[in-house]
């Protein structure tokens, strides 16, 4: 069903866990549908300097989770704001039609954690 | 690595005498039963006996009998054939949330033909009340259709009773045994039985091949048209080779149901103790009692089905999150949902269903694999920490 | 005595290579196909793989590949799927008068649900002319169905004409393929062809599986419902080794389909030609050429064609008295009665249909044993010495 | 299809023919429906003394007729009316349900004769 490099990065999935007091929280997902994705970030200088996952979701979540973290990590919030779903699944080699759709979230996730980001500097908080 | 396999609910292996007994029907014996030599002669004796097999092993007389290419069009026939044949009579059917694919897809349709369809509700174990359907017969009830044992959950209805309530009203009823099959005592006079479905794969047999009993003088539309096979009922070249096969699986499921079902039950009652001991946060569906002696099915919280799967299969065993056919598919089990679990819960069961083959060292295997595949899996989750803070505290 | 078997229309025996194929599946290949695990997969691309080669075979692509539980099943989608998915344009359908009964009863079945069944002649060799098809068309006109080559007779159609004025109408066209299939080049594309029924047992595959090839974007509802199988259009746990077999038997006789079609044709001519010289009052059925290369199919006069059968049978030769399924019924053929042949003719018919195995010396043997056959019957029969008298005078 | 008896009635049939200037004839059955018996009688004393058939038809057709003759030549007219086609399908122990119908028409063939003959005795030709 899914082919090794995906296969790869649900068993040996890169940047779990959350960061303690992050710059921003992203989550996306419900588990209605199966799937939840929640990334934290760390900010530096306009930059991602850190980025963790945790997924409740099939393989391709996790995959695609664990696959946003490494991609994300050291752009600018600008070239991560460009990532996107079709960029980590192609980032993949691919994912199953029936996944692309669904499990497939994970720039979701991040755009909205730099979004939380965004947000509570704009805020100043 | 050995592997394991725990999905006979999807399918089984065929047993190495099924295989046998159908060779000679895959070589020199070719005929086609429906012609006139010789040759087709022992080709249609082979149908007759595996025929005359079925029928005993239901209680049902061979004239009864008609193969089909497997559990999904028997359901089908059943269902389509009986409110075709009887649309005079009336038009409302009765049938369960918790039915196969097979079975509700195709009420499904005939909604859309102008039939009205009951889905009876569940209890929490998957049980269908005696009440509810008394409750929802109409004037205008000509089939009711309840299976004998669910696919996913295991747990198994009470047929009997269910079957003398149709009977007391005189309305048509069919119950999908598939499942049941080899494993449950079937008798279709005992149990009220109209119609019964089977599939040969579920109990070591070929796949693409069905059964669909059908009581004498009981009014079933041919859902496929074409030739006289079947005594008119079912047209197309016989899968002479599949019908061997099934007649063959059927004696020898048969022998020794008894021992294979006890065998079967203290495997699955260790797999049970064994999970519920060593993993938390995990839960059985399904009745505890009044279940399928194979199936053993859990949820496990805070984690998706679908990666538990994955990763057991790179260890070997082979499981499933559910039916094998929703297993493609991103929804959650309607039958979960109709016993009244959350979707967040649904979308993390797991179905280990034994067999033949299995052993005590598989399930020592399987309870050695799971817990840290399950810890893993729920050390990625965001559900995890909140929820098991909150149940912990 | 070595039995001669030449009644490959009805059914062929199975080639070694196809059960070698198929064994795997039979055994410890046994994943259903749907489920995610591993054994599950290698099930999956076999069927991936049948899937390609029937496409390829056909000049089709493997998502336009349905596989079915046989040629009646195949037909039946095709006409009944058809006409229920595009009864908004229009509720009329043309076939012809020589069609297998699995098109000809789901015909006559929607004839009851409503539509309007135009049923073509043939003429005395059993084609179909253009000419009367373009006739037949109506502007509610929502498909043509028309087999490729016939059962009984052997009498192939023009399928590119008739395709191309399908096409040109823009009219869905179905071809049962059936018989063609093995012998004639298939080509959907060059022969206008948007739906095709193969049947596997008729080219030395199994018995009980089926292929529907449907042209992306021609609407066909599903015959059967239920789970998601065959890209959501065909439910039922997938018959594994008999869609492996069905894939190896397509690639075998793709491999040297001229050299076997040759093979065939000289054995059938020397079969024919036999048989004219030796036995008068004989005519040959379907058409001298366009016929399919196996097929010999004969009337003798004043004698009935099951006792024919039994006679030959007995001397360990088995010939058909027209298509097998009709073959328990006592109705003469339709197909011989809509090619204009009176009753008593039709009655006297013999289908000679060769294969693989057949050598020259079966055809003499044949050349040998059917005409005292035919005598001993003539003389037993009223109605030879005055007819022959008559035609003899 | 067919058991011992009917395959050794049909295979190795007695009495084929037709006898010349018979007593009676009887012929039943049409060529459409793929089934022609004719039988025809020689009477001595109001018995049967000689009974022949020809026939175009199935196995079973050909093994009634056969077994007809049998049965009837030596019988008195009164015992050959008694005769009926299912006890020429008992006498052969059995025919296919789907034969019982059709094919079976020996005795109809035989009463048809008988009928022919008496008429003709009536006539006094
Ligand atoms: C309860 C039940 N009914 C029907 C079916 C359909 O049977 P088949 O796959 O043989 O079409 C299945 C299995 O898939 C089943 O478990
Ligand atoms: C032309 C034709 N169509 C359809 C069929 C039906 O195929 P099957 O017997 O596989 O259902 C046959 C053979 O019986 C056939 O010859």
């Amino acid at each position: 069903m899914y082919n090794e490099k995906v296969m790869e990065f649900f068993m040996n999935p890169k940047n779990i866990g959350e960061i303690e007091n992050p710059d921003g929280v992203g989550e996306v997902g419900n588990p209605r549908c199966g799937d939840i994705m929640r990334i934290t970030i760390k900010v530096e200088d306009d930059r991602l300097v850190d980025v963790k996952f945790k997924t409740f979701g099939c393989a391709a979540a996790i995959a695609t989770s664990s696959m946003i973290t490494e991609m994300a990590v050291g752009k600018t919030i600008k070239e991560a704001l460009a990532l996107t779903n079709r960029s980590v699944a192609d980032a993949l080699d691919g994912l199953p039609p029936i996944k692309m759709h669904c499990s497939n979230l994970a720039a979701d996730a991040l755009h909205a954690a730099i979004k939380d980001y965004q947000e509570k500097s704009r805020l100043g908080v | 690595m050995k592997s394991i396999y725990l999905d006979h609910a999807a399918t089984t292996p065929m047993h190495p005498r099924v295989l046998e007994a159908m060779l000679p029907y895959l070589q020199e014996q070719y005929g086609n039963p429906s012609s006139v030599y010789s040759l087709a002669r022992e080709a249609k004796n082979a149908v007759e006996d595996a025929r005359k097999r079925v029928a005993q092993f239901i209680g049902a007389s061979p004239q009864e009998i008609i193969f089909t290419s497997g559990g999904t069009e028997s359901d089908n026939m059943a269902l389509w054939g009986v409110a075709q044949a009887n649309r005079g009579r009336g038009k409302h059917i009765i049938t369960t949330s918790i039915e196969h694919h097979a079975v509700l897809d195709t009420a499904a349709a005939l909604e859309k033909e102008g039939f009205s369809v009951t889905y009876l509700p569940v209890d929490g174990y998957g049980q269908v009340q005696v009440a509810d359907l008394k409750a929802a017969i109409r004037d205008d009830t000509i089939l009711i259709s309840i299976m004998y044992a669910n696919n996913e959950v295991g747990t198994i209805q009470p047929i009997k009773e269910l079957g003398q309530v149709a009977r007391d009203h005189n309305i048509i009823f069919h119950t999908d045994a598939v499942q049941a099959a080899g494993y449950l005592p079937l008798d279709v006079d005992r149990d009220g039985v109209d119609l019964l479905s089977l599939s040969a794969h579920k109990l070591y047999g070929p796949k693409g091949v069905g059964v669909l009993y059908i009581r004498r003088g009981v009014k079933v539309a041919n859902l496929l048209k074409g030739g006289g096979q079947e005594r008119g009922r079912r047209p197309g070249t016989e899968n002479v080779a599949g019908i061997v096969g099934l007649g063959e699986a059927i004696r020898l499921c048969q022998g020794k149901m008894e021992e294979r079902v006890e065998r079967l039950r203290h495997l699955r009652d260790l797999l049970i103790a064994g999970v519920l001991a060593k993993i938390d946060h995990v839960r059985l569906n399904g009745h505890p009692e009044k279940r399928l002696p194979g199936n053993a099915h859990f949820i496990f919280e805070f984690i998706e089905g679908e990666s538990l799967l994955i990763s057991l299969d790179l260890e070997g065993i082979a499981g499933s999150s559910g039916s094998a056919c929703t297993s493609g598919s991103l929804e959650p089990s309607h039958v979960l949902l109709a016993m009244g679990l959350p979707h967040e819960l649904a979308h993390g069961s797991l179905r280990l269903t034994l067999g033949e083959e299995n052993t005590e060292e598989d399930i020592e295997r399987v309870l050695q694999v799971l817990p840290p595949i399950v810890q893993r899996l729920r050390d990625m989750s965001p559900l995890y920490k909140q929820r098991a803070k909150v149940s912990g505290a």
